[in-house]
Parts: C-alpha cells; structure tokens; sequence
C-alpha cells in the first residue's frame, strides 16, 4: 500500500517541479524584459523530447548513464519525508536516511561521468569533470553543515529533525544554528548550477556540457530527474534548516523560495571560472561550515 | 621519451577521390601487442556506415496529431549561425520580438535540436558543416532557410563559392523571403513551419533517407573535400 | 596560500617539426566552432588542449566567404553598392562609406556640407547600434546574459530610425558616391533624442551590472594581455590598441567628414586586458552618445545633400588608386580602391581590423590561455569574421 | 612627405611617384629591390604600421601588380609601393619577418592568385577556400558565372540585364 502513496507523491514532485521550472522561466524573461515561455513549455519540451523517431546509442553506458542519473534524483525521492506528521507522505523515511540521501545525490553525477564519457564528444567529458571536481568541493561546506546539525540534533534521520525544528519559526536552525545554514545554502548555490557556478554546462565555453551527446528519451530522462532533484534539493534545506513542511501548501511556498534564490542569484552574475569556483567553495563556505562544528 | 608508435601509415594512391585526404583518415596497419597485424580505414571503421533509414510515423492517428502538435510548440533551434542572416537572431530572441513566447528556445548542439535555420548565403565550406550537422538531428528533423540566398543564390548567384539552391542538398520545411528577411518575417516563418508540422507535413528527414543517394550525389559534386563518412549518425 | 599557477615545464611540448605528438594520448584537439556559441559569427578554432589549457590554436576562416572582389569584376561601381555593405553584417555603414570616398576621392568630387553632416550621423548610429550589441555581448561571453537582453533592445531602437532614415534595419545603403539618399524625416531628431536618454540609462544600469561585478572583474582582469610591442607587430589597431594605451583612432588622426568640428576624446587605457577593453568600448557608447548630441547641435538646417555626378549607369571612374580609411567600431576600416578608368572597378579590396585580430594576433594570445577564456577574449577582440574572408 | 620621397629617390630606383593626397603616396619599385625598400621603410623611415599587402590583376600586360600600404603611425603619413610581377610562375620574396601578419596576407595570395611565397609559414594552407582544384579564382581567367552556372544548380528563369540598358528602355522607350 505504501508504494502508491509514493508514487503518488512522486507524481505530485513531478508536476510541481515543471510546473515551478515554467514559471521560473518567466520570472527570469521578466527580468530580462522579456515575457518568456508558457508556464507549461517544460511539459512540452519533455513531451517532444520523448517523441523523437530516431534514437542511436554509443555504447551499454551512454544508457546507463541517464538511468543512473534518474535512479540518482529518484532515491533522493525515495527517502526524504515530504510531509511532517503525514504518514503517507513520508516515503521510506528512516533512521539514518541523511547519509543515504547525501549518497544518492552523488551517485547521480558519477553515473552521468561514465555515460558522458561513453559518448565520447570532448566537450561532454570536459563538462563532467569540471562538474565532479565542482561538486566534491560543494560538498566540502554542506558535509561540514550536516555534521554540525547531527551535533545539534544528535540524530541522522530527517524526520527526527525536522520535529526538533517544530513550534516557530525561532525553532528553524536558521535561527538555531545560522552558520551551518549559511555554510550550507552557499553550498546550495554550486549544487543547483546557475551562475557563477555553472561551468559545468556553460554554454559560451563547452556548450551544454555533459550532456552533448544526449538526445531524445535519454534527455528526457535527464530532463525528468532534473525537475525532480531540484525540488528534492530544495525540499531537503527546507526540512534541514528552515522546519520544514506540515502540508503542501507550505511545502510549495518554502520550496519555491528556496529554489528560487539560485536562480534570482544566477540571473545577475557571470560565472566562475572552474579553478575561481572550486577554491571560492574552499574558502568561505567551507570556513562557515568549521565553524559551525566549533560554535555548536 | 618517444614511445614506439605501433602502427605504420600506408600512403593513399594519387586517383582523385584521395585528392584531398587528410593525413588523419589514411589506411593504417596496425601491430596489435599479440603480433597479429591488420589494416585500419578509419573513415569507414570508426564510424558507422549504414544508411539512414525513414520513420514511419505512429499509427494511431490521435496520438501522433497530439505529438506533431508537441513538436510545433516546442521547436529547438539549432545555434549554427551559417550567414549573415543570423543577426537577425538576436533582436528574435530579445525583448523586442520574443521568440520564446512561441515555444521557439536555442540550443547549442545539433543532437537535441530540431530546426536547423540556414540563416543566409552557404559558402561551400560550411555546407560541409551544415550537411555535418543536419545529419546529426535527430527525426523529426526541419529547415528554415532564410533569404534569398538559400533560393536561388540571391545577390551571390554567379558567385563561385556559394550554392543556388538549398532544396539540392537538403530538404527544406520554409523559406523565409528577403535579404535579409525581419525579425518580423522570421516569426511569421516559424508560424508557417508550425503550421506545416501540425497538418504533419514537416516529414524532411523522412524525404532526406528516402532520396539519399540523389542528395549525396548532389552534395558530392560539390564538396571535393569530402574527408568524412557518408552519414554522420 | 592557496594560489597556484600551472607548471609549464611539465606541459606536453611541440615537436622539433613544431607538431605536437597525438599519439602520446595526453592531448586533446577540439574544434571550438563553427557551430559553438561561444564563437563570434561562423568561424572555428582549432585547438590542441592538455587539460584547460591551450598549447596551439589556429584560425580557421572561409565559412563565409562570398568572393566578392571577384564578383565587383562583374559589377558597374554603382552596382558594388548593394553588395559591399554586406562585407561586414554588424557595422555596415563604414562599407558604403568608405567605397563612396574612394570613388568620391578618384573622380575628385567634393560632397556639399549637409551630406557631410548626414554621413556622420549615420556612421555614428552605425557605430552606437554595434556598441550596444557588443558590449553586453562581453558579459554574455563569461555567463552574463542580462545585459544582452537589454541592449539588443534598443539596438533595436536605433534600427528603427535607420529604418525610419533609409528603409532598411542592417543593410541602408544610405551613402552614395556624391552624397547621400535624402534628408532627415521630419521630427526624426526628436525621437533619435528620445532613443539616446534611454541608452544614458542603460550605459548606467550596465556599469552596475556588468562592470562593477566582482566576478565580472574575477573572469576579465589581467586575462588575454596584450604588450604595447605587439601593436606595430601585429598591426593593432582601434580601441584593442587603445587598450594597450596607444591612441589610436582615424576619427581624430585623419579627420574625415565633420569630426574636424566635433569636440570628443576617446578613452583610453594601459591595462590591455579584457576588462580595459570593455570599459573602453563602455566609454566609447558614452561618446558616440555626446557625439549624436553635437551633430544633431551643429547640423545644418538645410542644404543641398548631394553633389552632381555623372550618369552613374555609365559612369567612368578616373584611373588611379587610392586607400580610404574610416574608423569602425572595430578600428580603423581601410578600403584599397584601384581603377584602371573602365565602366568596371579593377580591384576593391577590403583590410578590416578583424583581418589581423582574427588570425594573427588571436592565435598569439590564445597559447597557454584557459578554454574557459576564449569566448571571452573572442568578443573583446570584437572579430567579425566576414571581414576577413569578404 | 616629400623629403622621404627624396631619400627614397636617392637610395632606390623609384620609376613612378603618384601623389593621391598630401599625405598619402604611392611609388612604383622593381621587384628585386621591393622588400629592401620595405624594410628600409620600416627601420629608417619609421613607417612601422603595416596595413594591407593585395594584388592586382592586371592580365592585359600579363602583370601582377602587388602593393605594400606601410603608414606611419606619428606623423600620420602613407606609402604605397607598388611592383608587377610576372604572372606566369608568379613568385615573390616573403616579407613575413618583418612584420606577423604579413603571412597572413600572403597566404591568402598564394591561394587566391597564386602567387607563392616561399619560407612564409603556413604559406601553403587553404585559408579560404576548400578543396578547390580549378585556378585560383582571383585571377580574372577565371569566369565565376561559368562556373557557378556549372556547378550550383541555378534556378530556371532568372533574367539578367545591363542596367544602362534596361533604365533606357524603361525610362524612354520610344528613343
């Protein structure tokens, strides 16, 4: 019975993420005085791109390499409470789902490597080295984050912390812990790749990145986990640092919010170079996050 | 440190169609590390060689007018500026006229796109290119050409290195007249093309397999330096 | 502490032949264009890599050349007008203007003083519209894609009064040999004024953008130097030598038209890197502006707007050669125009600034460069490849 | 202007001076002494901005006519030195350790005149063009219209006319 509450809610992620990507668009089009795309083109775009006659494959990875990036954006899924207080709406949730969930969000871009490698265009295996090397030092700072808060909260399971976060908002470890959560949402920054930390798929420089090669229903498949990891992403600061959610209407609101200030960061920036954004990660970022393991 | 090469370069005999091989696609006699020696044509081994085959639309005649419909509303332009057309690009995809608003979005790479818009005059260097490219999107696949150039050569008509007429080389969806043609006329193409896809006539790439060796033969005759295979998969 | 610069030493090297060995596997060769947007109009670089680093790159150009010096062998001199401003697309009026002062020059006609005037103001329209495109273009280059949005916006308003002054947007066709095609619309100073307080805002709202941002200046200072030896060598020209601190600018040089009346000073700078040159250019808007301000002051009212010139359907020109130059957005825009006195012109041949930025000066620069960088030092070069291919 | 003309004239065998303007002149060199005179251009007289390097057919006389626009940057003065090659064979000393961007010129000659230039880098590279194997196209024996009727495919029905006479005939058609 459990699986089609999950699927449901996946069902729910899906649509709320094309939805919030669509509207987005807009947002950024506005600024650039621009009306933008429909709120419904990503609907579209996936449509279309599942639709394409022909298909070709380089090899068993370039296969695999999307799967593994979606069964990446799908675990996240899998183990992240939605919904505080809701039995249905908290997945597999369990003890311990941090560290799996931390997993997950790397196994993703390792699949993505070896997929984008097995393509074999140059600028889709320069994308996704500069995107690991990228991402393990993103990790650098939200590690240190997570570690501090498992102090606070001497626990390892979501659930457990988004419930020490309950009654007010001066209960968030927003307010609790400020350094983690600063350490943490510049790490967020890097994991959502908009400006300055898109180097990955610049396109000015290596365009699109990783990937080049994709097409079709493989980019379908990158484009779905896409719109899924980014809500997830989302949806896991808001239950790490800002108390989460105890219906959707809440969870939407904090969601969009937090989704929203990489991309409102993103539209008035330039990027980073790979070498400036690794050592920008190494420093600010990664000093807030030692310090929050100090201060704790 | 110069490491033992272990393979030897055969040269190529004088006849013409070797006339412009580049170094890199010579025969080569490989020494495999068991001793065993075999030979290397890396234009035909390290590619694939077979033909492009037609796709047959979906059968059930619902389904595939709500993906031709898709297809109209999200149309991914393929960012390959071939002329001085493509200037024009700019204001369509700015403020002033807005070609996202039709579901008309860049992409920078041929293998998600699906509209190749020959922006102008092609020299026969980057119709190389552009074949190169086409051949890489994937079907349903479509062409705008703009300008009187693509028509029939435009003002470059008796120019020895330009082409007259696109529709030789490749299946071309719409022609946007005008030199060069507004961004206004641009977007009237794009409903054009719209149009054209949802009645389910944008079927070029199907057009394109089926009358292959006629669009090679035309294609070959121009293009002396071929140095690449015969379909780009 | 943590700062690190890469070991060249340890860097694969070119061969005794000056090739480098592919088959060592340490070294990649990719092609950036013709079909990649980081590249400037329809040209490729090819580039042997190690890493993010570049060893070699060389320019590969002719993806669009028309072989228009051939085709003016076949055209009348009247003729070669229609074509010749399609010599190079986003600035098309340092064209027009330069083949009809060499004509003008060979067949000694003195144009009155109002097609003086117009010509000016066109050329600096011409010029401001280019601006307006390029300059956002440089964010666009490192991620920045705002900027562009808003400038190609009233780009696109100066097009219109283009339109409004000659019927066309990119191509005008404004200039002929004795003058030029008509006078100003009625109320076209007026909305010309209405269009320039916009860009006021925008050379504003751009600094605060794009060339205040911290990491606008992080991707752009001190990348793609170019020495103050190399402007001779390689025959810098324009604002790049400006750049490099040499004021280098045909307007104040060799005054052509009316800038002998005009009262402007270019910008210029030491740092000869890509953030100097985009200030440079970011200046130079701010110039173009005062300067579209002082012709439409100092104008004439009204006045003849072109001098008498034979039957141009047969017209002869003098034999006798001359090299004219004007000063495009790019630097200095040099038409070499021989006639050897028949209805036919002998030979017009075109030395745009590109011609050696491009090939040259580009392959120069781009050795031991990040591929991060290149798009970026592309548009600060402001390359425009059919003016080197033609 | 005129003093460098003169100390031109004293050191090299200049068969013809034209003054186009004050500032910009053009003389006319044998071949053997061209690069010399460049040279000397470039060190002595100080016209170190090299502008153009171009070729001019001139079959009648079976010449090519070749010319170095040398420009000097601070007293904003103009040279154009001018010498015909034969255009049989056509061959010419490379002037491209004088200046980097001289190569450049000069490749685009040899590919589209074919005029050759040895020791100059690259020289033999296709720069424009691509796998052409007719002569080289700037030469005016070449017929562009032939070719491009022969090769492109042009499209049926386009009409070409002499604009003298088509204005004639539409302006006054009874004369």
């Amino acid at each position: 019975m459990k699986i089609v509450y999950v699927l449901l809610g996946l069902f729910i992620i899906i649509n709320y993420g094309l939805l919030q990507a669509g509207v987005l668009r807009r947002i950024t089009a506005r600024v650039g005085k621009r009306i933008g795309v429909p709120f419904y083109q990503p609907y579209i775009d996936l449509i279309k791109n599942y639709a394409i006659r022909s298909q070709f494959s380089h090899g068993v990875m370039f296969y695999l390499g999307p799967v593994f990036r979606l069964s990446g954006g799908v675990g996240i899924f899998l183990f992240m409470p939605l919904i505080f207080g809701n039995e249905i709406f908290s997945n597999y949730s369990m003890a311990g789902d941090l560290i799996l969930i931390m997993y997950f969000m790397f196994i993703g871009m390792l699949g993505m490597a070896l997929g984008a490698g097995e393509g074999g265009h140059p600028y889709s295996i320069i994308g996704i080295t500069r995107g690991l090397s990228q991402f393990t030092t993103v990790e650098v700072p939200f590690t240190l984050a997570v570690i501090s808060i498992a102090i606070q909260y001497q626990t390892l399971s979501i659930t457990e912390i988004v419930a020490a976060q309950q009654g007010g908002i001066m209960h968030w470890t927003l307010m609790t812990n400020p350094l983690a959560t600063g350490a943490a949402m510049l790490s967020f920054l890097g994991m959502m790749m908009y400006a300055p930390f898109n180097v990955v798929n610049a396109p000015q420089e290596n365009p699109l990145g990783p990937p080049t090669e994709f097409h079709g229903t493989f980019l379908g498949m990158l484009q779905t986990n896409r719109v899924i990891l980014g809500v997830m992403e989302a949806i896991l600061f808001m239950n790490l640092f800002f108390g989460g959610a105890t219906n959707w209407g809440i969870l939407f609101i904090k969601a969009f919010l937090i989704y929203f200030y990489p991309v409102f960061v993103g539209a008035v920036f330039p990027r980073y170079r790979i070498d400036q954004s690794i050592r920008w990660f190494l420093y600010l970022p990664t000093a807030l996050g030692i310090l929050a393991i100090i201060f704790i | 440190m110069a490491e033992e090469k272990n393979y030897k370069i055969i040269q190529p005999d004088n006849s013409e169609e070797n006339k412009f091989l580049k170094p890199e696609n010579y025969k080569r006699e490989v020494t495999a590390p068991d001793g065993n020696t075999f030979i290397v044509d890396p234009l035909n081994d390290y590619f694939c060689d077979a033909k492009p085959q037609p796709h047959a639309p979906n059968t059930i005649k619902v389904v595939e007018k709500f993906l031709n419909w898709a297809r109209s509303q999200s149309i991914w332009v393929l960012g390959f500026g071939t002329g001085c057309g493509s200037i024009e690009i700019y204001p369509l995809m700015t403020p002033r006229f807005d070609a996202y608003r039709f579901g008309v979005q860049q992409r920078p790479t041929p293998r998600q796109s699906n509209l190749m818009i020959i922006s102008g005059y092609l020299s026969v260097k980057t119709l190389k290119r552009a074949i190169r490219s086409y051949e890489q999107m994937q079907s349903p696949k479509f062409v705008m050409a703009l300008g009187s150039c693509t028509i029939n050569g435009g003002m470059y008509w008796d120019s020895y290195n330009t082409i007259n007429r696109l529709d030789h080389y490749m299946p071309v969806d719409v022609y946007v007249a005008g030199c060069m043609p507004r961004p206004e006329a641009l977007l009237a193409g794009f409903m054009e093309l719209k149009k054209r896809i949802r009645e389910g006539k944008g079927e070029g790439a199907n057009q394109y397999a089926e009358n292959f060796d006629w669009y090679k033969a035309n294609q070959k005759k121009i293009i002396k330096d071929w140095n690449m295979p015969d379909y780009n998969w | 502490m943590f700062h690190w610069t890469p070991d060249r030493s340890a860097f694969p090297t070119a061969g005794p032949d000056g090739k480098f060995d592919f088959d060592s596997h340490k070294l990649v060769k990719i092609w950036h264009g013709p079909n990649h947007p980081g590249v400037t109009g329809n040209m490729s670089l090819e580039l042997t890599i190690s890493g993010d680093e570049v060893l070699e790159s060389k320019t590969h150009v002719g993806y669009l050349h028309r072989g228009f010096e051939k085709l003016y062998e076949r055209r009348t001199w009247i003729q070669c007008f229609p074509t010749v401003v399609r010599m190079c697309v986003p600035e098309s009026d340092s064209n027009e203007y330069n083949l009809s002062a060499g004509i003008e020059e060979l067949a000694g006609i003195e144009i009155p003083e109002m097609a003086k005037w117009l010509r000016t103001l066109v050329l600096e329209m011409s010029r401001l519209q280019a601006l307006l495109r390029i300059v956002p273009a440089q964010g666009g280059t490192v991620g920045l894609g705002l900027g562009v949005q808003w400038g190609v916006y009233l780009r696109d308003l100066i097009l219109d009064r283009f339109e409004e002054l000659t019927g066309g947007r990119i191509y005008h066709m404004y200039m002929i040999p004795g003058g030029v095609r008509g006078l100003l619309p009625d109320g076209f100073k007026e909305r010309l004024e209405e269009n320039l307080i916009l860009v006021d805002e925008f050379v504003l709202s751009i600094k605060r953008l794009m060339l205040d941002n911290a990491v606008f200046k992080k991707r752009t200072v001190g990348i793609a130097h170019i020495p103050v030896e190399w402007i001779d060598k390689y025959g810098i020209v324009g604002f790049v030598a400006r750049g490099a601190g040499v004021k280098k600018d045909v307007r104040l040089d060799y005054p052509y038209l009316a800038y002998d009346q005009l009262d402007f000073d270019p910008a210029i700078s030491t740092d000869s890197d890509i953030y100097a040159r985009t200030w440079i250019r970011w200046n130079d808007i701010i110039t173009t502006v005062d300067l579209l301000r002082q012709i439409m002051a100092k104008m004439p009212k009204k006045g003849e707007f072109k001098a008498p010139t034979p039957n141009v359907l047969h017209w002869q020109v003098p034999k006798g050669e001359v090299y004219v130059r004007s000063e495009s957005s790019r630097g200095e825009y040099g038409f070499y125009i021989v006639s050897d006195g028949s209805k036919y012109p002998r030979r017009i041949n075109l030395r745009g600034p590109s011609y050696t930025h491009a090939v040259s000066l580009l392959e120069k620069m781009l050795v031991n460069s990040n591929i991060s960088d290149i798009a970026a030092t592309m548009v600060s070069l402001q390359t425009c490849p059919p003016e080197i291919e033609r | 202007m005129k003093e460098i003309i003169n100390n031109i004239q004293e050191k090299f065998k200049i068969s013809e001076v034209t003054e186009q303007r004050e500032n910009q002149y053009f003389i006319s060199v044998e071949k053997k002494d061209t690069i010399q005179l460049v040279t000397y251009l470039k060190d002595i007289e100080k016209f170190t901005n090299f502008i153009l390097l171009t070729a001019v057919d001139w079959i009648e006389k079976g010449q090519f006519q070749l010319t170095y626009m040398l420009n000097h940057p601070s007293k904003k003065l103009d040279i154009g030195v001018r010498t015909f090659i034969e255009r049989e064979n056509a061959t010419m000393d490379s002037a491209h350790h004088l200046w980097e961007h001289v190569a450049t010129f000069q490749r685009e000659l040899k590919e589209m005149f074919g005029i050759d230039f040895p020791g100059s880098p690259r020289v033999d590279e296709p720069f424009l063009l691509e796998g052409w194997d007719n002569i080289p196209p700037m030469r005016r024996d070449f017929d562009t219209k032939k070719y491009s009727e022969e090769t492109y495919f042009p499209r049926p029905g386009r009409s070409t006319n002499d604009p003298a006479e088509h204005m004639k005939k539409k302006l006054y058609p009874n004369e």
